[in-house]
């Protein structure tokens, strides 16, 4: 039996048990390489669901849409090791119960479909702790690495570059499984902190505060980069925070739901060295 | 204006400057304003655009542009009223603004209350907490044409005593004969020495019984209040279409093109913000 | 001939640290560059990126953060959190191409009115050779400006 | 015979164009993503997209328009206004879908109170659309009774040739002939014959939808939270729309001195509606989603006699979570009959 109908089934059995309320899975697109988000109550849409190589996107963020677990129900939710990373964080940041969700995991290494054991956050410990030793598979390493070697002018001007493309349609946060906050600090204005204008400056601030509050929490799942409708590779700033709180704080976002939040702990010994 | 010349071309964003030439504490947070046009020009716009019910978008450069009702009356237009609830970002800086600074004002926009169609009738006035100011223009509008009117019934009620606004006014309309004033405050609102009605405006509205025969009504309120005052007109035999109300909703240009004000098909900047009670039923509750 | 370039720079400082450092520098009589606007704060826990980002929407050429040496925070440990989050928030800056050395970080403490005028007179020289932060000036003016189509 | 541009004498319209003080602007790539934007040469256009990735509306109504500069004193409020930019401009390439978008929101923006921001550039732009050889499954101008030779919203329309090598010229508008004046040296009398424009199928009955939307019990269906249940409110469908015509009025600076500006604000935000109070007429995605809809199908009819679309579907082409206007009137279709 292929790995989409043995999910097929797991859900349909979890739905007819009554152990779930939903199941948040992929479901066919508008073309025939697009997968969408859906829902499914009943067990007999469990058909619906489509799983393979197409099915990319993170669907951990919707695990917080509000009121959807408020009735301690549970809900099952279609997760690679990227969302599972991205519901420790939710929980460790006490967005949600993680005992409420049922993960149907799976992972694609190279475009191909495997399925991954266990339900439970808790159950995939030891595969996000390998996670954190292996090198990441980086879409835009070779821009990355260009990018470190600029000087900070031309470093500037290639954001610049980018960033005033940028149109403010927070597609980036609203996609983000992390970006949770009831009111973003752009929709706060007293005080007016960063400049809602979408001009370059503006969109600097912007990318810049969105990026900041997401280190050591982006688990580099991809949503942001592919929501962009003007292709920012918003993915290059994440991955090179996620480096860095890695290298400076041996931090790798999500390996377990009681993780301290890496800017909201320290140790007395953090290095220090550009502090005169 | 002529389509070419685009010199003459007014930018339909630039608001007016006024002086604070008054003020005064209505209730806590609660201030009224009172502006005065620095250019002749804009002044004359006013007086010959502005009619009871229309609204403005009043602003604090550097912080923005606020929506509310122009609180003074079309028969006095020598300078604008307003009363406002300090709560956001702009009506904080307008409660921080002393007399002598300068504000702006864009408008008047919206439509009117339909005065020469009251003519000769009875007029009941509704009104809850911080929506008097509305209702006041209207009822300063056919106060000063008194002899146009029939009889001028006002039932105002507030949370508690302090949140009454306009008191020297409800003190004036008082002591007149011409004019019914029901006061009423929530229970539990009231003061030791509150002389006046104790109960929600729809109860004391039942109890003042005012008879709907040539009447019109103008309610202004909360919506909740709005909603229950609905009520107790039906059952006082007042027919929907003749209670007229407003509706406020967030704007951001007051022009019908930034998009948000609507409610169902119905632009409030444009359309708005005076509806009969039973335009109001048409609109699509949940959109409210 | 155009006036010689006067960096302006923003210091954040803590109020119980760094600013008696000011003060002290300032009642020792040092005499220190006027370049510096100092902004103070209750610790450097309360220093927010969101700080930064505004004296350079503002048009700072140069930034300070000082707060108590670690171990000395008038609130226990207020200032290593914010030494986890100028580290992180340094490295963005960096990668998004604002140059290190336009942000300074530094512990001066209630006694170190040397210290402070020193830095003072370092830094103003520093962002004095690295020159106005023209890149990011030239997306100020842009705000002032016409739409460009 | 008719007029034809061939390919090759482009670039000379374009230096002609711009050596009598036009601005030429056109479709470009930029930093992996396609804009209409100010060429030097027509080289630098890209002629082959389907569609930019950004709508044309920006080069009328920018995302972000400064309005007023103010400067205030105790005494006075100084302000000075700024203008959009001045000058006539060839727009070259548009898609008949972008083009008629601009003739829909033209009632709206002249509606009793003009807006001088979008008339100016209105006024002074000749727009030159090519008409469609090839379409991509999101293309939905048939749906909104358009098609890719639309002429609604252009100066020019010009039809590829079956050779590829250039562009039969067909005058629609004074304006477009005055600016092709200047080039008519350039034009070529030809018999070339035109290739075929792309054939976009039928998605939706759009005024079957439009009565379904008119009923009022359809407000409240269920129908709404379904189709709008995976929305996650961004405003990338309405911020590439070339019809959303929403903005958000923001001044920029300090107490003293700033600048007040106009830029694009969407209706799938939840703050769009939020009173200070903290009631929220549209406090669902939902309910947003149906605003959407609602107002490019009914309410905006209603009051312009057109829909809010010209079938672009950039909405759906873009939708991080492929939803879009196509889906949901599909569904609709289907639920009226």
């Amino acid at each position: 039996m292929s790995i989409e109908q043995q999910y097929r089934t797991r859900a349909k059995e979890l739905l007819s048990a009554g152990e779930v309320k939903m199941v948040i899975g992929y479901g066919a697109g508008t073309t025939a390489e697009r997968r969408r988000p859906i829902f499914i109550t009943s067990p007999d849409e469990t058909e619906r669901l489509v799983l393979d190589s197409a099915c990319i996107a993170n669907l951990s963020g919707y695990l917080v849409t509000e009121g959807l677990l408020s009735d301690e129900k549970r809900v099952a939710v279609f997760l690679r090791p990227e969302g599972i990373r991205a519901l420790n964080v939710l929980a460790a940041e006490a967005q949600l119960d993680p005992l409420q969700v049922v993960i149907i995991g799976f992972d694609l290494p190279k475009g191909e479909l495997k399925s991954l054991q266990g339900s439970s956050v808790d159950d995939f410990t030891d595969l996000l702790g390998a996670l954190k030793e292996s090198t990441p598979d980086v879409d835009g390493r070779e821009l990355l690495e260009k990018i470190e070697k600029m000087s900070p002018e031309e470093r500037f001007a290639f954001w610049q570059e980018e960033f005033s493309k940028c149109i403010k349609c927070y597609a980036c946060r609203q996609a983000c499984p992390m970006c949770y906050c009831r009111r973003c600090i752009v929709d706060s204005n007293q005080p007016q902190w960063v400049n809602t204008s979408s001009h370059t400056l503006g969109n600097f601030e912007w990318n810049i505060v969105r990026a900041f509050h997401l280190s050591g929490r982006c688990v580099e799942c991809g949503n942001c980069d592919r929501a962009c409708p003007v292709n920012i590779p918003l993915r290059l700033i994440n991955r090179k925070m996620a480096q860095e709180v890695l290298d400076s704080f041996n931090h790798f976002a999500g390996t377990s739901k009681t993780q301290e939040p890496v800017l909201a702990s320290f140790k007395k010994d953090d290095s220090e060295t550009f502090i005169l | 204006m002529t389509e070419n010349n685009h010199n003459a071309a007014q930018n339909i964003y630039k608001p007016a400057t006024m002086k604070i030439v008054d003020r005064r504490d209505e209730a806590p947070g609660v201030r009224t304003m009172k502006l005065e046009f620095q250019d002749p020009a804009d002044h004359e716009l006013f007086k010959e655009t502005y009619r009871t019910g229309m609204f403005g978008l009043y602003g604090v450069y550097g912080e923005g542009e606020s929506t509310f009702c122009v609180a003074s009356p079309e028969t006095r237009k020598e300078y604008i009223e307003c009363t406002f609830r300090e709560s956001g970002r702009v009506t904080s800086a307008l409660a921080r603004a002393d007399i002598g600074d300068l504000v702006t004002f864009r408008g008047p926009y919206g439509n009117r209350f339909p005065l020469e169609e009251f003519y000769g009738k009875n007029l009941l006035f509704i009104a809850g907490g911080i929506a008097l100011p509305p209702t006041r223009s209207v009822i300063w509008s056919c106060l000063d044409q008194r002899e146009k009117f029939g009889k001028v019934t006002i039932v105002y009620g507030a949370r508690t005593v302090a949140d009454l606004v306009y008191k020297h006014e409800l003190e004036e309309w008082m002591q007149r004969d011409d004019v019914e004033l029901v006061l009423a405050v929530d229970p539990g609102g009231e003061s030791p020495d509150w002389k006046h009605r104790i109960g929600f405006v729809p109860t004391v509205l039942e109890e003042a019984a005012p008879s709907p025969d040539n009447c019109v009504a103008v309610l202004c309120g909360p919506p909740i209040m709005i909603k229950f005052t609905l009520i107790s007109l039906k059952k006082l035999g007042f027919d929907e279409s003749n209670v007229y109300t407003t509706l406020e909703n967030r704007m951001k240009c007051g022009l019908g093109k930034c998009g948000r004000c609507n409610v169902g098909s119905i632009y409030v900047c444009k359309e708005g913000p005076v509806f009969t009670a039973e335009e109001v039923s048409r609109m699509p509750a949940a959109d409210l | 001939m155009s006036e010689p370039f006067e960096p302006k720079i923003t210091a954040f400082v803590c109020t119980y640290c760094t600013y008696a450092g000011a003060d002290l520098a300032g009642t020792s009589r040092l005499k220190y560059a006027p370049n510096v606007r100092i902004i103070r704060l209750p610790c450097t826990g309360r220093i927010s990126p969101m700080f930064i980002l505004k004296a350079l929407q503002k048009g700072a050429d140069g930034i300070l953060i000082s707060g108590c040496h670690p171990g000395d925070c008038h609130f226990t440990h207020g200032n290593y959190h914010a030494r986890r989050r100028w580290m992180v928030f340094r490295a963005l800056l960096s990668f998004t191409g604002i140059p290190e050395e336009r942000i300074k970080y530094s512990w001066i403490s209630a006694a170190e009115g040397l210290k402070f005028a020193d830095l003072i007179n370092n830094i103003t020289e520093d962002i004095r050779k690295l020159g106005p932060f023209d890149q990011y000036h030239k997306l100020i003016e842009e705000t002032q400006a016409q739409a460009s189509l | 015979m008719t007029k034809i541009l061939f390919t090759d004498k482009l670039d000379s319209c374009v230096e002609r164009w711009r050596s009598a003080g036009m601005t030429v602007i056109g479709p470009v790539q930029r930093a992996n993503s396609s804009v209409y934007d100010a060429v030097k040469s027509a080289s630098e256009l890209d002629l082959n997209l389907v569609l930019t990735d950004r709508s044309i509306k920006e080069l009328f109504f920018p995302q972000s328009e400064p309005m007023l500069r103010y400067a205030i004193t105790k005494a006075e409020i100084n302000t000075d206004e700024f203008l959009p930019p001045s000058g006539p401009r060839i727009i070259f390439g548009a898609r008949a879908c972008d083009a008629s978008g601009l003739a829909i929101d033209d009632p709206l923006f002249g509606w009793d109170y003009k807006d001088e921001y979008w008339f100016q550039r209105r006024n002074e732009s000749v727009i030159v659309t090519i008409a469609c050889t090839k379409a991509d499954e999101f293309c939905m101008c048939t749906s909104l009774k358009l098609s890719p030779d639309s002429t609604k919203g252009s100066d020019i329309l010009l039809r590829p040739l079956e050779n590829n090598k250039g562009w039969q010229v067909e005058e629609l508008t004074d304006r477009g002939r005055e600016a092709f004046k200047s080039v008519a040296d350039l034009l070529q009398e030809g018999s070339d014959p035109a290739a075929a424009t792309v054939t976009v199928p039928e998605k939706f009955n759009a005024d079957a939808c439009a009565e379904w939307l008119k009923n009022p019990e359809n407000f409240e269906s269920r129908f709404w939270k379904e189709i709008s249940a995976r929305c996650i409110g961004c405003g990338s469908c309405t911020y590439l729309c070339p019809t959303c015509h929403c903005f958000d009025i923001q001044d920029e600076g300090g107490s003293f001195e700033g600048i007040r500006r106009k830029n694009w604000d969407s209706c799938s935000f939840a703050l769009f509606t939020m009173h200070t109070s903290g009631h929220n007429p549209r406090s669902t995605q939902s309910a947003r989603w149906r605003q959407r809809i609602m107002h490019k199908f009914n309410y905006f009819p209603g009051k312009f006699s057109a829909n809010s679309c010209s079938g672009c579907g950039r909405c759906t082409r873009e939708c991080p979570v492929d939803m879009g206007i196509t889906e949901t009137l599909q569904e609709i279709s289907k639920l009226s009959q």
